[in-house]
């Protein structure tokens, strides 16, 4: 399928700076940005509360400068496209979202996010900043086999973490228990995504990979990795019924399981598609009794206009729910 | 012509500056590369990172080797970031670790130079050979730059090493980065890391051919 | 520019019935579909207060149907595809929205929603239902000039008619009060679109209209309606200069002016687009000194795929920033 | 070969399907040309609608014209939507209103359900002749068959003359509808809702045909 590869942009150079110079504009209410390039809330957490970071490579968008706010993030930490930050700015936006309760660094498995944090922590050792922690996130069934969870990559579905762990970090002064809620609904949740077409680098102008016009690709990465493989595009439907069952039988997701369903659009998917896919999802879902508590449909993760998608599953119980609800206010990510 | 017995801080300079301008003549070389296995800017950031390390490696005065191996470490790292970024940024400081206090650098002080750079490499990454990286190239590099006798014969060798290394990986499955998630599909392309790597002992080797020509 | 062809769907002569079951599943705690395809709040608005509908044509998601919820719609009547519903339909649409204080029905003009909700309007009172009035409401600039401006095109600013109106209509018995507010946000606002791509058809698989990759169109109408001409595509800078001050020169907004502004993505423009042609649009505003008092950029009103935005000026006082404020609970519009 | 003095509901009803089969044959093309001036569906939504007012019309016990006719109106309005559902079922309202309480329609009867229907669209559309809509293919084919002294040489010369209206539309700048945006774009397109018009007189005609070629 084909991409344009022209944007509306100024100096493919300047593009994180233009960025982030108009979102923090637009968005004034809500976030800041540092000088040193950090977005950060407009109003800080009180003392005494864990703060909560992530660094990431941008071209993402909303995720996660959007992500930043009442009961979500404390800081991002906004890397070039597609390339994490290093470690000495990653060292920046632990110092801005510590509130004397420590900070959790948040890592979506990518070996440069982790290489970069796990730097970054090193450096927060011989600076003697203290009570810094990381955790590792992933959530993409497609990445690696059953049983080797901890090598598979970070998508969509974590913001199901985003949200979850935000609005726990809130109230809490115990960065260990802020980990172990991390690892909890991580573990809880499970994400395959495709896509229909490529998507063009904002950098080099170039596409980013190829895949032809009658052609999908399922287990696609947020950065156009590829996946499990090529097929013929099919239906709505049949697309549902490739991507749903794996993501279930992963968990597994069981009968009476209460879940969070998202439905990420990874750019230029029309939500209208959108809507029809979840039309199988729920008939599926409800075939197997798996009762669907929340959804989210909608651009959370995007790879630039890529047009594809990601389906999430997030298994919940009492306390995850009432974190669901709980409310939050980022650019991109509201709940009242 | 005869070998030149250490290397100053101004050879060090040089080499910084003859590595950026290698690796941004063959920017979109190695963006394309990457794009067949990665996400398509290796050339970009790599050329950025290391034009940018080569400005403030100039503007340094009085400065020993392991200053211009922590600057270089240090601009490559926070302005390239990324996976690379940390990888080559990981190169240049435990090479300047290494080099500490050190006014020049004899031939056996650029083995252990080398030396500490690989394997600070490889524990960052938690890679070895084989697994289509940088470290393809890298290793066999470093392995025929210490068994020279002497620096031109060195970097000479580690320069057709790491060319062979980059080559090798065209056969190989991705095991780290995101070339990993393409697993047979990655078979008959060269990885782009190995492929910096190779620009970089070739940029030292071609620099050094010029200053043997000088004496 | 290319656009996809192939979508994700099922039968195509069952989109809208598909998108509307998957969508009132997904968004079950905000609305609910009737038997007769109308969307409607799952929690109606209490009895004697104005009820607020509106009928268009489909393919825009999130517009309209993630516009029903508190402080919002009461009812949408949702069309096949960029096809206005009929009026037997609009009837059934204005009883399902009536309170006890009279219905107010939005037009977003173009000729077949107007025709629609006139011969709609003739059978209520053919059928005796009394207290229903519509309101005529058009914001885009290129579709004709100055002076004529109850012959321009309803497009994305009417957004800002939207959130405010259903703000004011949430608490008010008053229909009259309710159309002349509406016709006072209208009056407010002006909007330029722009696309860089077409898009398909998901009726027909064909491409909706022809441009070429280097070209650029402004004034965009929301259905790939062509505009005031093409040119080859400039910098997110050079567009601003291009687009922005016909918009300020048309109210005219003026020194002193408080305004929202409202960058809309009509489909598969990145956000990191909209945010670098954000920062032009602060730039200027800020130059002439017109003051912003809240920014929306997102996917509001789209055209299926199109890669294009539009951008919008509201000017506000103190009873409409007051509205704007009001809470909102739409699937796709969320005011804390 | 004689002329049919009146036309029966059976006659009325057998137009209807004769219109909807004409329109579905000319789906892509309807849709082609109002792609080129509007939003490209006037085929796929005319020819669902009308295929629907046909069986409808057909499910019909003992209706009289204006059933037939009212049927029509409100399945195409209401399946058809947008403003072409409005402006075709408006033609087909103002005819069933004008047809109230007649069993059959002698040409003159005819003769006034067309010139209501032809004005219902003009003044729900606020449109006229010149204006690059159905009208420029509607008004004269009502003017044409009004002028005919029976009902074949009436199809007949409406036929022709709605074609020849709407090939007139090829040259004019839309005042209405979506093309009205484009302007001189508009030029040397042939409006979508005037060809359908025209396919509607050429149906009729064609089955009037058959008719007189029975008796
Ligand atoms: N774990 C690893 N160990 C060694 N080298 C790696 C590892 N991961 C990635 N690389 C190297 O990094 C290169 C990709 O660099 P680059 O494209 O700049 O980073 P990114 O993948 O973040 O876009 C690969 O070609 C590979 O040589
Ligand atoms: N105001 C009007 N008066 C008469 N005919 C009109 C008017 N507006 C549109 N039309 C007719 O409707 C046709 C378009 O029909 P269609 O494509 O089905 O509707 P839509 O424009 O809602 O997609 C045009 O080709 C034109 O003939
Ligand atoms: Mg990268
Ligand atoms: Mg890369
Ligand atoms: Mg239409
Ligand atoms: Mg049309």
């Amino acid at each position: 399928m084909s991409s344009r590869k022209q944007k509306l942009i100024n100096d493919p150079s300047a593009l994180l700076a233009d960025m982030l110079t108009g979102f923090s504009a637009a968005y004034a209410d809500v976030v800041r940005l540092t000088d040193n390039g950090l977005i950060v809330r407009r109003q800080p957490k009180p003392q005494g509360k864990v703060g909560l970071v992530i660094g990431n490579g941008s071209g993402h968008e909303p995720a996660m400068i959007g992500l930043v706010g009442e009961g979500l993030f404390d800081v991002n930490i906004p890397g070039e496209i597609f390339t994490a930050p290093g470690p000495e700015r990653i060292v920046e936006g632990i110092r801005a979202a510590d509130h004397g309760a420590g900070v959790l660094v948040c890592v979506s498995h990518h070996a440069g996010d982790l290489m970069n944090a796990e730097m970054a922590l090193e450096l927060c050792e011989m600076e003697d900043i203290e009570n810094v922690d990381m955790v590792i996130l992933y959530d993409d069934i497609s990445s690696a086999p059953k049983g080797n969870e901890p090598e598979r990559r970070g998508t969509a579905g974590l913001f199901f973490v985003w949200k979850m762990v935000g609005a726990f970090a809130e109230t809490s002064d115990d960065l260990s228990a802020c980990k172990a809620m991390a690892e909890k609904i991580r573990d809880n949740t499970r994400t395959l995504a495709m896509a229909l077409t490529s998507c063009a680098s904002p950098v080099t102008g170039e596409i980013m990979f190829e895949i032809a016009d009658d052609e999908m690709e399922i287990g696609m990465g947020v950065h156009g990795e590829m996946g499990m493989g090529r097929q013929k595009i099919v239906s709505a439907e049949e697309t549902i019924d490739l991507m749903l069952p794996p993501i279930i039988d992963d968990l597994p997701f069981k009968a009476d399981d209460e879940v969070l369903v998202m439905l990420n659009n990874s750019g230029s998917m029309t939500l209208m598609e959108l809507f029809i896919l979840y039309k199988r999802v729920a008939e599926i879902l409800q075939e197997k009794g798996i009762r669907v508590y929340k959804s989210w449909i909608g651009p959370y993760a995007t790879t630039q206009e890529m047009a594809g998608f990601a389906l999430s599953l997030c298994k919940v119980d009492d306390e995850l729910k009432h974190l669901w609800d709980a409310p939050a206010n980022g650019a991109y990510l509201k709940q009242l | 012509m005869t070998a030149n017995i250490v290397i100053t801080s101004q050879q060090l300079d040089d080499m910084i500056v003859a590595i950026a301008a290698q690796i941004a003549e063959n920017r979109d070389l190695l963006n394309q590369l990457d794009s067949a296995l990665g996400d398509g800017d290796h050339g970009t950031s790599i050329s950025t990172a290391f034009s940018s390390a080569a400005e403030q490696v100039k503007q340094l005065e009085d400065a020993q080797p392991a200053d211009i191996l922590k600057t270089t470490a240090s601009v490559v790292m926070n302005r390239m970031g990324g996976a690379s970024g940390a990888l080559f940024g990981t190169l240049f400081m435990k090479a300047a670790l290494t080099a500490k206090d050190k006014t020049t650098l004899t031939k056996s002080d650029m083995d252990a130079l080398w030396q500490a750079g690989l394997d600070g490499v490889k524990s960052r990454g938690k890679s070895d050979v084989g697994d289509k990286t940088m470290i393809d190239a890298l290793s066999p590099a470093v392995q025929a730059f210490c068994g020279a006798q002497d620096f031109g014969s060195g970097w000479q060798s580690a320069a057709e090493a790491a060319q062979r290394g980059a080559k090798s990986t065209k056969t190989m499955i991705a095991k780290h980065g995101r070339a990993k998630f393409i697993s047979e599909r990655a078979i008959g392309h060269q990885d782009a890391g190995a492929t910096s790597i190779t620009l970089m002992f070739e940029a030292i080797y071609a620099y050094w051919k010029t200053l043997e020509g000088q004496d």
